[in-house]
């Protein structure tokens, strides 16, 4: 494993030495979003300095510059997935559209009446609407798996849920509320046993923990590059070759045809098929720059940072008796993801607060209404670490976590 | 934008001393509003004599700025004719987006003007102008 | 008008003043992707340095900031087309997925047995192959409108093609093959007359002619950032805020709802309802600058300089008696693409060979293939040209278009 | 790439005579190949006896390229057994592929070794190979 120096690391992201309110910058909202090294922004200037065109469709020099860089992301993204061919690998906009992408492509076509769809109680909208549409259209039932006390997932609760007419089980590897981790190779296993096919939302599971999608055997997985260092406007949907090769086109138009006549078309092979219209090779460079920036850090180690930061900030929060945490409350199955609620404490004023600290967290639903009216809380606070976080960071925000009750007329 | 301008004791004490966040015996009129992305919801009621609001309430949840908001909203608006109510609301609204800058202008908003610089919060208008909104469309409504 | 001075300008583009091939960088490949200023690369570095967060979820001061921007972005498009209000303007990956929005939200909702959709036979595969699919399901009948000799429009066929069955006219303000601009006002007011709404693809207009929506009276209207200075994977969609309010949601997920229970949602308000997930910040921050950066130069000069210089290339293509010209010959209503074709020579041979003289133009059916059918012709060369073009760049491919025969071995 | 490469007169020569491009009177076996990005299209016709190509033609339009190296492939398997053909093929595609380099090895493919330094142009691979894939095709449906 090689060293991993926090220090050396935020050296390499511009957007974290500013000031916000005249306070050092404190960005704990990275299961939103993350920032972005210089090494991914000097690939993507260096992209339209040098090689920018449009690809596949050009002869000239710089059309077969992007095609290559094109296709070197995909292969990138291949191996970063340990998928098995290139052609499993399709780029759209981000997780949600890949999301939709597999509800209106093979939900679509597969989906009878009477089947059942089967998410997680904790799911991001992007795993939950799509579905609706779905099971509202083909009269086919949306059903949920609920948690644990310690919000785990039991998995006397997937049996139960996942029946022989489940058609197909969507689930993220990791809530983006809970920090919870599923084990989602079992559900998987299961899933199939009973005939269903399977989605895994890696949204925020891919920038921290390996994914590889022929150990997990899942038919398909989505993902964002915003979420792991790359740039907004791009993500990946991973599908079995066998299954991508039976589904309809979704997005049509340029770029995804073979033949195309006044009344006809016939469509181009995987995975063009599914990528409509110019491509974001800007956004597959970027995507590419980041994973390489991860792969040289190595996710062993940013999973062990992320537990470390995780692990003290837990510890202080549950020393403040006003501090409620939403998730489990140790390292076991858990990312780098902490919702709280501060009694007596709006999240938004929480927020509002803190960030005259300089500390950026997020305050709401999380994109994730049905995991909170079953939590039955209307809105929560939400820290979240990636490898540039420090303990002292940790410390500013317990610091001005301390002040919030003051401000709000509590005391001390 | 100071902490200190944001959670006066004004608007802490509205917020926290609850003391117009009850049901009415015998609502006209109850209307209910929500900031679906922050997750306020509110529902105010209010009882007419004729055109003449007698007596109004909330209930619902919600952060400081829009408890506090709407808690001083009452008290404004209680004795007010349904119109003078929507006067109000406007001249609120008004302030908010900066249209009206005038102090005395705003002063028939009394308390309420302590809102004025949360127009500098992008975040949390909303959280501010939710009550006079839900108003608007309770009075819409009569 | 300003001064308008291209020496100034390519100084600005830091992809032109690399070699090809040894040779200096001729692009002539516009229609399919332009090169970025350095205005528009320094606004996405900055957007990344100063801003970066995910809009619309937070309360924090980077949150707030992006989100800013984002709205901004959305005022300059509004402002740029002259839109009535901001909640038209719906950001998209592309053009392509801007008209399948269209299509999987207008058009299955609206289109019935026996109705009628057409379009003209320039189209591109992105304003057809959407539009099959349509058609097809709702067993409708798509239809095309036909060109003139002279590669432009005759009202009288649009007056024959579009009839009281017609439901949706879609036709491109500019063609990327012939040039041809189309009178889409008067397309559009007979549309109108007949019941119709109106689809206008501005992908090639938009960077080229100003665009004013409420004077052309179109029902929506769609282009792509990447094709007009600003980044890839950005896109808007104009419709009329009365159309739209009425149109089911496309992609669904996060950032477009407004309550989501397990069973049921309820959308976001205009634009939001259309804009699922994590946005694009970085290409609406781009795609404003480059609309600054393009309203700076002005649409005016713009116009006179592709006029300039395909008056020019057109004169001299004319001169060879070996090539044909696919595309009005006059400047009447013609932009700045010219589509043609060397006797005896392949388009993707031509393309190599002019690629070695640094000269980058495109080959094949440029995503028309009813219209290359139409034109009989398998592929043409397409020469097409920007703000950034000189003369002597026209000179050089053409003389690098009178070596092609040569090593075809033609002779001279 | 040096266009002299390229273009070398011998594949001029077979792009333009045109000598294998004409219909068989009586074919065994069409097989239509197609790039449908750049428009190639191919049509392959094999008259067989038993295991042997008696007499091949192609028909169809496209790049000097493709139909060069259709021309040549022709003269090539006319004559071979169909077995023959489709290692030919696999050594014409993993000459393209860089996958074989050794020039004994591939002496086999006569003429058609010319089209060895097209792998550096990606965006003509297609059109060299189009003829060997549609040959493929072919035998694989004998
Ligand atoms: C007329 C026209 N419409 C639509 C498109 C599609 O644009 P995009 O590929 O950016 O979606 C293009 C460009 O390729 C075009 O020229
Ligand atoms: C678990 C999960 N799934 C899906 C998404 C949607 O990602 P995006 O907004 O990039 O489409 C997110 C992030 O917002 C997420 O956390």
């Amino acid at each position: 494993m090689k060293k991993f120096d926090v220090k050396q690391i935020r050296k390499d992201f511009p957007t974290l030495s500013q000031k916000v309110n005249g306070k050092p910058l404190v960005y704990l909202d990275n299961a939103a979003t993350t920032h972005k090294p210089n090494f991914v922004l000097d690939a993507m200037i260096d992209y339209y300095e040098k090689h920018n065109a449009n690809p596949n469709r050009g002869a000239h020099y710089l059309g077969v510059s992007a095609t290559e860089l094109y296709e070197n992301a995909r292969e990138k993204v291949r191996e970063f997935i340990n998928a098995k061919s290139n052609k499993e690998i399709i780029f759209t906009r981000n997780a949600t559209e890949s999301l939709n992408l597999i509800a209106y492509s093979y939900g679509m076509k597969y989906v009878e009446e009477d089947d059942e769809i089967v998410v997680c109680i904790s799911e991001h909208h992007s795993n939950i609407v799509p579905w609706q549409k779905i099971a509202n259209l083909k009269k086919a039932k949306l059903k949920f798996i609920y948690l644990n006390e310690d919000y785990r997932l039991n998995m006397d609760e997937v049996y139960t849920k996942i029946t022989d007419k489940t058609k197909i089980v969507g689930i993220a590897q990791m809530s983006n509320v809970l920090g919870t981790v599923y084990p989602v190779k079992q559900i998987v296993e299961y899933a199939h046993s009973k005939g269903a096919i399977t989605i895994i939302d890696g949204a925020q599971s891919a920038p921290h923990i390996k994914i590889d999608v022929i150990d997990i055997n899942t038919d398909f997985l989505v993902f964002s590059g915003h979420k792991m260092l790359g740039p907004m406007g791009i993500g990946v949907l991973y599908g079995k070759e066998e299954l991508l090769e039976e589904m309809p086109p979704f997005l049509m138009g340029g770029d995804m045809i073979e033949y195309v006549e006044e009344q006809n078309t016939t469509f181009a092979e995987l995975p063009h098929r599914f990528e409509a219209g110019t491509p974001n090779v800007e956004g597959a460079v970027g995507l590419t720059a980041a994973i390489d920036y991860i792969e040289e850090i190595g996710l062993d180690n940013i999973n062990t940072h992320g537990h470390k930061l995780t692990s003290y900030a837990l510890e202080k929060l549950m020393a403040i008796p006003y501090v409620k945490i939403y998730g489990p409350k140790d390292l076991d199955n858990r990312g780098a993801v902490i919702s709280f609620s501060v009694e007596g404490c709006h999240p938004h004023d929480v927020s509002t607060i803190v960030d005259t600290y300089g500390v950026a967290l997020r305050a709401g639903h999380h994109c994730a209404q049905p995991l909170m009216k079953y939590l039955n809380a209307p809105a929560t606070s939400r820290i979240s670490f990636y490898i540039y976080n420090t303990k002292s960071e940790i410390d500013i925000f317990i610091d001005s976590l301390k002040n919030v009750r003051k401000w709000l007329g509590y005391g001390s | 934008m100071d902490l200190n301008q944001l959670y006066t004791e004004l608007i802490l004490e509205h917020s926290q001393s609850g003391h117009n966040k009850r049901h009415l015996n015998s609502a006209d009129c109850t209307q209910r509003g929500h900031n679906p992305s922050c997750g306020d919801d509110i529902t105010l009621e209010l009882k007419c004599d004729g055109d003449k609001i007698e007596e109004a309430s909330f209930t619902g949840s919600g952060c400081a700025i829009s408890q506090a908001s709407t808690s001083m909203m009452i008290d404004l608006i209680t004795g007010k004719t349904l119109e003078e109510a929507l006067e109000l609301a406007g001249k609120f609204i008004s302030m908010i987006k900066k249209e009206i800058t005038d102090e005395e202008e705003l002063e028939v908003l009394e308390d309420s003007i302590v809102f004025k610089n949360i127009s500098n919060m992008p975040a949390r208008v909303k959280c501010a102008v939710l009550s006079w909104h839900t108003l608007k469309e309770a009075v819409g409504k009569q």
